[in-house]
């Protein structure tokens, strides 16, 4: 049997395999890099990035639910000043392409932080967050409104020549509808799902468990929606899909590439069996070799597309 | 720090819902610190979810052999409860800061409650070799949750009891035994683990005798490694939420806010 | 301890106890009242029922999902002609009380299900489902606007003069908009979530898994979702809310009622423990025991009230 | 029907990943029919998170005692393999229309492809209580697939045996064998239960000869008792879909399509 071709494309940003690790859940792949050969990956989304370094919710930040995870992290990071200095000279030499996740309270934040990255050496692309549901200002609000997203989509894409992704939210009556906005405004690419909005409460104190009440809800739990929201996007787009939520196996990241995704992340999974990405990837290049598939690309789509 | 497929060695039922499980690294064992930790992860499917973090109760350095004391509380320790000789587990560690161990010969004070006691075994036997004098005070809810306190005796020269219920040692809670053992023993460090109201008097019994004191705290954990950014607690110097599993999780007890 | 009251009153709906079974989990309540004691439920909800006999969606229906399920069943039901004559008469007399829930195409479907039922003894009120994702016309297309909801509330309400609760889609960007939508329009009460779209792909025929592709979403998987939304919905509307989604212990339905639940449904569960209503029901008993509460009522919505 | 935890009794590797499980229930024995099912519940956590069907493969009505013949194919069946005498499950029936049991003093075809034999162990029993000779033919994809036959060999007259890769009986398909039995053996009535594939090829055979044929489906379940309507297969005479787990398991082949 040859070789399989697990490259993809999206829109210039040229990976070797398919399989990305999710924003938040890889920290800038230091630490994972310790018992994981990082260098396999195809690329490595950073944790989200804002203009100013943000401390984070207080409170109870993570809680699990039924094959689920609950999470209010609350975008602590460095701010990309930090991470530029601090961080990406040793993160550009673990191996894989760096995709910066960015966050911003405003149009301006996004523009300036797209500014900031897109003259670095050793970022790859951009994935704008418009859908983090754990701050109050910003994150999700240009994530549910189609004339509010394309405006950040086309603020970051004249600000940078690297390409964008946009990542979506699946709290929303029509995530097609999203989708099309931002790939009318210049999107390279879009990033789906971010975490569904969720909760749980402590019947002992009687209070909602996390410290921000709401948080992000990700996990094996969330794969049906997920999947779901691929397989509707992908048939309304031309331009890729990345997807996640939920991916755990390589039978997962199969049913997302069926539905529609060219690219996928591994999110949540990371927390449960770092070697997840890698298994997913040797797995998907045995599904296509037992199949007699050359190339990951045949696959996109094909439980809709005509044959 | 690593990821390994370890077998069981051995579990030991100490009592109602506790146990002591026997598993053997000889490379987790040779760097393991006293107050570090270790995940489990013992199911393939996704309920229980994420991997518990552990305590390291002891390690046997010649034979490779590391103990874990834990207590059924919950799904996972359920699962760890039908665990027999030659069964697989997923371990990750070892993980976080473990405690400070620059003492030498001198005297030292441990105060354990409930299962606090767990990574409080290893630092004695670590505080040992290095010719300090231990005292130990655990308290727990009742007899049940004493049943393992023979494992200190060998690394310790006192051990001081208390239960709730009066049904072993002294009615009431541990803390109440420390001012006399403070006097008596004048302890140059103290260390302690256990449910946060208890730690939270320690500190402040430490504070007042201004003797330097660590705690050793507990979170919900995802990762273990520092990625997830979950497991925070609060700094009283800094602004930033320190993360328990690899800022801690041992702190300095002036370093970190107890009050829940 | 004194005995605690379970009692619940829904506008007029006045229920011994707060523990239901939610629409197409339970039937008419004829097949699990030979291993439960149905007589103790709080009351049952009836499978959807609508004008026509419904022969439901061909293909495979049913999807196990990590800790939820899928399901297109597409509203199968014999009727309400052949409800009121064939069912009704042995249901009506297994004790608890019937909700009977209405699915429609049209507004005038829903008008005639209501004035139809309206008038038959054994029926205590209305659960109007606008929210089915797995039907093509009406379903979810009425729940996911609040003008289209408004109407079909509206139109129910002057058709009937039982108490009317309308079922809600957590599928959309904001569900108390909807929420508030139907109070205004009359409901005097509102039931949700319903299921979340959800899909699964067979990665060997490399199709869709449901012979009607997309599916309704349920069990423990979606709890966080619909906690949240009680939570969102219950702090917004002054009718009661009735709670559900992956409802499966006691535990879970404390966690809704002190949301803001005034009652509570059990829907998946009933599957793999068709116990859990009945467990459920004392388990709450126990809690406010416990605790000195001597009304459940004093329970509801406790997580955000001032206390 | 009933719902209630029971006991393992007993453990039988038959193959590699094939069990038989003993049960012990007086009354689900006592009412079960041959090719009815029970759903078995073991794990209290969410993953997997619905009962499993599984056929009755033979009943003891003197000593309650009722065997279950499985497979290891995912997550339930995966648990089962572990389960040890005295652990406990929930198990919900008996469940579904089992096969008919009109036929006295004469002769059945009986046909089994891979776990499809299940049920037809009770079925043999049943049939030779009522004077009937038994013709059997099982298919499965290799030997391993054979290794539970002899529970057939003493209430059937002659079993003939095929695997795909001709490691034991005839190489080929058991529905191959099919037209020389008729021809010989002259059944009846035939029943079968096995790959659609397999079934519809019986149906077919059954239909040319005008041998009236029973078959057993398998398809997804959630309630096991008709209130999901979850598990239809397509009828060839009605315009609703029948329910595999009320209306069936057992089928008249003229009833239903088996093209999947
Ligand atoms: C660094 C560190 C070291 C530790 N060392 C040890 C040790 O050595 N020994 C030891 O026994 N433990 C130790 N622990 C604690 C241990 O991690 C927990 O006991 C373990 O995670 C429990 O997992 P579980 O799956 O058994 O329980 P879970 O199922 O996760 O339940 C945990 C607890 O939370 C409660 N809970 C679950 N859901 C809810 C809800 N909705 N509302 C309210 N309460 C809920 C449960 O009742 C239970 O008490 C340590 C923890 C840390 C952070
Ligand atoms: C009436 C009836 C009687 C039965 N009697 C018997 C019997 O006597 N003995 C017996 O062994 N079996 C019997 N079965 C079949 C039995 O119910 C199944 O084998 C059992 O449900 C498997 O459960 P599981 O949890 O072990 O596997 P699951 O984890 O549920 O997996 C089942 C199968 O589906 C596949 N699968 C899971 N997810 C996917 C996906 N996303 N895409 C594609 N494939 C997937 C798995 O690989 C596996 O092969 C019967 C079924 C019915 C309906
Ligand atoms: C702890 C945690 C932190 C996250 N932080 C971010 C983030 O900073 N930016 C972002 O775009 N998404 C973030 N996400 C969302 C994930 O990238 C991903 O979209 C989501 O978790 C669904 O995938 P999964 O189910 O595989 O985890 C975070 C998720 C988790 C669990
Ligand atoms: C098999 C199945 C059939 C359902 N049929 C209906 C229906 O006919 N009408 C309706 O309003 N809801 C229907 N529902 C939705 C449930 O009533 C409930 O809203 C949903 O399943 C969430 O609750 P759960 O997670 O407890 O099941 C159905 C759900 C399932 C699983
Ligand atoms: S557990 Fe993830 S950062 Fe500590
Ligand atoms: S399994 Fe529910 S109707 Fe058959």
């Amino acid at each position: 049997m040859g070789k399989v071709n697990l490259a993809v494309d999206i829109q210039g940003l040229r990976l070797d395999n398919p399989v990305l690790t999710a924003s938040g859940t890889y920290g800038f792949g230091l630490e994972y890099s310790q018992i994981v050969e990082v260098c396999k990956l195809g690329a490595i989304v950073t944790k989200g990035l804002t203009l100013e370094p943000r401390k984070g919710n207080p409170g109870k930040r993570i809680f699990e639910t039924p094959a689920g995870l609950l999470n209010s992290i609350g975008l602590e990071n460095p701010g990309v000043e930090s991470f530029i200095k601090d961080y990406l000279p040793q993160v550009k030499d673990l191996g894989p392409k760096i995709i910066a996740n960015i966050s911003g309270n405003t149009i301006e934040d996004y523009i300036e932080l797209a500014e900031r990255l897109g003259n670095q050496a050793g970022i790859a692309a951009l994935e704008v967050n418009i859908s983090c549901p754990n701050v109050k200002a910003g994150g999700m609000a240009f994530g549910i409104s189609p004339q509010m997203a394309a405006q950040v989509t086309k603020a970051v894409r004249k600000s940078t020549t690297l390409p964008v992704l946009v990542k979506l939210s699946p709290n929303v009556t029509d995530i097609t509808e999203i989708a099309l906005a931002v790939e009318e405004a210049g999107a390279d690419g879009v990033s789906l799902i971010n975490t569904l909005l969720g909760m749980a409460i402590d019947i002992n104190s009687q209070k909602p468990v996390l410290g921000n009440i709401v948080g992000g809800f990700s996990g094996p739990a969330v794969k049906p929606v997920a999947l779901r929201a691929v397989w509707q996007v992908a048939q309304k787009v031309k331009i890729p899909v990345i997807g996640m939520g939920g991916i755990s196996t390589w039978q997962d990241a199969v049913e997302f590439i069926l539905a529609g995704a060219t690219a996928i992340e591994v999110g949540t999974a990371n927390f449960y069996n770092p070697q997840a990405p890698l298994e997913i990837l040797a797995g998907i290049g045995n599904y296509c070799q037992e199949r007699g598939v050359t190339a990951i690309t045949d696959l996109i789509g094909l439980a809709w597309k005509e044959r | 720090m690593e990821l390994v497929n370890l077998r069981v060695k051995k579990q030991i039922k100490i009592a109602e819902d506790q146990f002591v499980l026997t598993l053997n690294s000889p490379s987790i064992t040779k760097v393991a610190q006293a107050g570090q930790f270790i995940t489990i992860k013992l199911n393939k499917n996704y309920d229980p979810l994420l991997p518990r973090p552990f305590s390291i109760h002891s390690v046997d350095r010649e034979t490779g052999d590391f103990l874990i004391y834990y207590q059924v509380v919950g799904k996972t320790s359920k699962l760890m409860a039908e665990l027999e000789p030659g069964d697989e587990i997923t371990v990750l560690g070892p993980l976080g800061k473990g405690f400070n161990l620059e003492l030498e010969n001198s005297r030292a004070l441990l105060i354990g409650g409930g299962l606090g006691q767990a990574p409080l075994r290893f630092l004695a036997e670590e505080l040992q070799k290095k010719n300090n004098q231990i005292y130990m005070a655990i308290g727990a809810r009742d007899q049940e949750g004493l049943k393992n306190i023979l494992c200190f005796e060998e690394s310790c020269q006192e051990i001081n009891l208390a239960t709730q219920d009066g049904s072993l040692g002294k009615e009431g809670l541990v803390t109440e035994l420390l001012p006399q053992i403070i006097r008596d023993f004048n302890p140059k460090i103290i260390y302690t683990c256990g449910p946060l109201p208890m730690m939270a008097k320690v500190k402040e019994l430490a504070a007042q005798e201004k003797i330097p004191c660590q705690v050793s705290l507990e979170t919900t954990m995802a990762c273990g490694i520092g990625v997830c950014l979950g497991c925070t607690c609060e700094s009283t110097n800094s602004e930033i939420y320190p993360k328990v599993c690899t800022h801690g999780p041992v702190f300095w007890a002036q370093e970190v806010k107890l009050d829940g």
